[in-house]
């Protein structure tokens, strides 16, 4: 069995502690929830999406270590980002999370800090807690007036 | 008709029962339409579950359920497979086929049915595809149509485009319980749908015994039981097309169902969690996964093939034996049917008739089969009915005709 | 407190999973609120039962089906005496508690329900006793009253009366799945009688573990799964006094639950027919009688003290090793609760305590429990949970509090 | 395992073949229909009463032997008969079909006929089958306006 230092690396436990771009974004910011229904844990993701670009991110919920580092990390990544450019980062964390096929042909797509939650893997109970926040950034996209966004 | 490439003397010594002898005598079990045996794989997979691997599902993080979820979901990925579904979320665990067809009827029903809205239904349904029609009637006040039989037990669609005008669903069986007649389910389904009707299959006595495809048949719905494919009791499933589902409103409200629940309301959870209320028949999702790779290994077409030898024999020795003395009902093309028989024989009442044969250890049901409706249209309040499967053959057929011979020493009048 | 009379070393013998190891350390089950494991008698008779006597319930005339109806009624019998029901008509096998509920909330509350009318709750209710209610509230616009919670988590029944009044029913949990309190059923009754309202019980965590009499209680309707009390899964049972289940409409359409089918409409069987639509889960009621029998056989009554004594060690060693580092919810007195502890420990969130936990083969439940408004009321978004059960003794106590030491060496900041 | 001439006796036969008391009563005659929802049997009663008498009955519906038989047997055996009488008689029937407790207390009834009905018991599928007119009978004597009826 994976030992609890492939889950909990000390980065993972950082941003736990710490977590970045933590609140609200007032209206017209998109904003989305999202459940984990298994734990109750809550992520809520507002954005300021302007000219295509994501140009500020923020994060509200509670939730694991795994799923509040998730969402700190993911805060850090997107923020400043292209739409474009951040469907292909939740598709290149999906893939990480053997959740979504990887796109041979995608360009490559730096995941940073975020390499660290790849022992979740190792844990498939908990790569729902990862992804939870993924999942929401993916709605809160789909919810803003993204005009700039022409990936789909 | 091409040779059985069954060996059901092998698939017999697979169902422990089958070897259960009562007064001496070997069990002649033809009562496979009303549930069916079960082999050792699926016993034995149940066992182990719930000796080595039984643990909550969906809910608790632990490696023990981790194992047990993925063991439940593997199942559904089996029933996907099983009956080629699209995505194994449509696929939703109901109690039985009865609480699908009711989850259909309630949930799609409420949503899409005013007064006076029509839905189409046939003779030949079972109660579990009428009652909960008519309970949207008494409810609603939307109207139902009936598709009716031709003299030989099919269905007669030469109206079917005037009855299936303006309405709203076609809810059908692909192979009638007491007829065996088996239904033009893709052309049904296209009739449904060029009349703007979604198409709901009933495929309890057909997913069995056949090889189904949801996607070639076109279907929106379809629903059958475990218990009569050689799985467990207490599990049945409902598939729908993934956005007819997301659109209706839950069924049953409580675990598992719901993304949030608050002092003064709920949302619900996503497919197939959604219509999944409570702790599911989890060591039964196991069990009828386990069926189905039974059935796989056996092959679905080649079941089908040995059941329609199995009927042309019964159809031939019985008409041979007994001449005006029975009354099948339902096809005489095996084309066009199962392997289960309803018929009358000679003035003895089919009660009486499966009292005689269970002196033989011939099994036999006896009564309306839960379709009144059609017992009506065939003027009979009751119907012995054989029903065949894979582990039964031609010499069961024998040892029904020679029982059915000793019914006429009793009630020779 | 009397010592134990339970032999749990020869009790743990008899449930095949509990010597399984994970990666060589035994497995400590303390997730039975959840789902309770399964003994050798319910597994054997359950297949014994699909090797010998599997066969169609209620339609069939042959011996082999007089025989599995004799089985399936048998199981019915042993549940009417588990729960000391009047009448064995009036229990009612479900899928599950959570259809038990929905099945008293959808078809007592449409009889008896309009709009402006009171069902009471209280903020320990399971999901299943929530959201079967809220949809009631959306469909036909009753209102919904809470009874409100203690500091150490029982029932605040100082506002009891003004709830009450006027109200058509209350539906109350007899022990909570969360916070282990055990209610005073008997009382809560008598209140709602006298406010002229029914009383529904929610017995899915008090059953299991405690002597019942729904008599002794003057219960209305109680509802409760198969699943925790070591039988199988795919089966739960709701008990109602005859003469509210023989005025309520029926619940789901289909066969078993007519008495006639015509084209224009049906008529319903007597109970327990009415509410058993299609083919019930059999297998699963062979296994339930099996289970009460198991647990009679042990005697309920020494079960509660076992625990009793269990929840007791626990709670002691628990804040003797832990102090303010852990909060346990719920009563502190063990007269008052079961052996069911939601907690919380240090900051470490439930989900990464469970993980951690897990590593040692201890499985205990992390998350709202399916009962979001409690959790809102704790002020928790997700508590652990470990349960004990027969099966569980004090020295999984320690092994539980030493695991917890484990977790603070991770997450100790 | 029981032999079917104890089920299928020639009484029995005889009764099913040529049933006595077949038809209908016109109102005010009152009238029952019972259901045996296993096997489709159905048994109509129509039962005049008058001055605590059961004056006359009538036996419609169609089922196998065991039904019909004893549904045949029953009209001949209360015709004529007070109520009391009538329920007692029932009550006897239902308890030779042990399915009631027998009255140690209770007058003497005699069955007659219906004695042929006691091999039933060792087919227990079957007993519903001898019981369904009875029951039908009960619930037609109490739809019927009973005056004389003192047994309750
Ligand atoms: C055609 C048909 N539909 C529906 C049902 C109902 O299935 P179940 O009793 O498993 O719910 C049956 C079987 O009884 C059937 O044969
Ligand atoms: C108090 C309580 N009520 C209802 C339920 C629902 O039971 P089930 O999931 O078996 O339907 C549970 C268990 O999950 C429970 O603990």
């Amino acid at each position: 069995m994976p030992g609890l230092d492939d889950l909990y690396r000390e980065i993972i436990l950082d941003h736990y502690r710490s977590p970045r771009n933590r609140g609200e974004l007032p209206p017209p910011a998109s904003h989305a929830v999202g459940h984990n229904p298994l734990c109750g844990d809550e992520i809520e993701v507002y954005l300021d999406v302007q000219d295509g670009i994501v140009t500020d991110i923020k994060v509200g919920g509670q939730g694991c270590s795994i799923s509040q580092s998730s969402a700190s990390m993911m805060s850090q990544a997107v923020k400043g980002k292209p739409v474009a450019e951040v469907r292909a980062l939740v598709h290149r964390f999906k893939s990480m999370m053997s959740i979504e096929e990887a796109d041979e042909d995608a360009p490559e797509v730096k995941l940073g800090d975020l390499e660290a939650l790849q022992g979740v893997v190792k844990f498939p109970v908990r790569i729902k807690c990862a992804v939870l926040a993924w999942n929401t950034l993916t709605e809160a996209l789909s919810t803003s007036d993204a005009g700039g966004d022409t990936t789909r | 008709m091409s040779h059985s490439t069954l060996d059901v003397a092998a698939i017999r010594t697979q169902f422990p029962i089958l070897s259960r002898e009562i007064d001496g005598q070997p069990l002649v079990y033809l009562d496979s339409a009303n549930t069916s045996q079960k082999p050792r794989a699926v016993i034995d997979a149940m066992s182990r579950f719930m000796e080595q691997s039984y643990a909550p599902i969906n809910r608790s993080a632990y490696r023990l359920a981790a194992e047990a979820t993925d063991a439940y979901e593997g199942a559904r990925s089996a029933v996907r497979r099983f009956v080629n579904a699209p995505k194994v979320h449509e696929l939703i665990f109901t109690k039985n086929a009865t609480e699908a067809l009711n989850l259909v009827a309630m949930c799609w029903g409420r949503a899409n049915l005013q007064r006076g809205d029509v839905v189409v239904l046939t003779h030949m349904e079972h109660h579990a595809n009428i009652v909960p029609w008519h309970m949207l009637v008494a409810e609603r006040g939307i109207e139902l149509r009936w598709v009716p039989l031709t003299a030989d037990g099919q269905l007669d669609l030469t109206t079917l485009p005037q009855l299936l005008d303006g309405a709203k669903a076609f809810s059908f069986t692909a192979m009638s319980n007491v007829l065996g007649t088996i239904t033009p389910v893709r052309e049904l389904c296209r009739a449904a749908h060029d009349a703007g009707a979604i198409a709901i299959v009933d495929g309890c006595q057909y997913v069995p015994h056949n090889v189904t495809d949801v996607q070639a048949w076109g279907a929106d719905f379809l629903a059958f039981s475990s218990h009569k494919l050689c799985g467990p009791s207490g599990i049945g499933v409902l598939w729908g097309r993934e956005a007819l589902l997301d659109a209706m409103p839950p069924f049953l409200g409580g675990g598992n169902m719901i993304a949030d629940v608050r002092l003064d309301g709920f949302t619900t959870a996503e497919l197939p969690a959604k219509f999944e209320a409570g702790t599911p028949p989890i060591t039964e999702a196991i069990g009828l996964g386990a069926a189905i790779e039974f059935l796989e290994g056996i092959g679905m077409t080649e079941i089908r093939r040995h059941e329609m030898q199995v009927a042309d024999y019964a159809l031939r020795t019985l008409t041979e034996r007994f001449g005006d003395d029975i009354t099948i009902h339902g096809p005489t093309n095996v084309e066009h049917r199962g392997a289960t028989f309803s018929f009358a024989f000679r003035d003895i009442h089919p009660h009486d008739l499966s009292q005689v044969l269970d002196q033989r250890n011939v099994c036999v049901r006896a009564g309306h089969h839960c379709a009144k409706p059609l017992m009506r249209v065939l003027g009979a309040a009751a119907t012995a009915r054989a029903s065949f499967y894979l582990y039964n053959d031609e010499s069961e057929v024998d040892v029904l005709a020679d029982a059915l011979d000793s019914a006429t020493d009793i009630f020779g009048f």
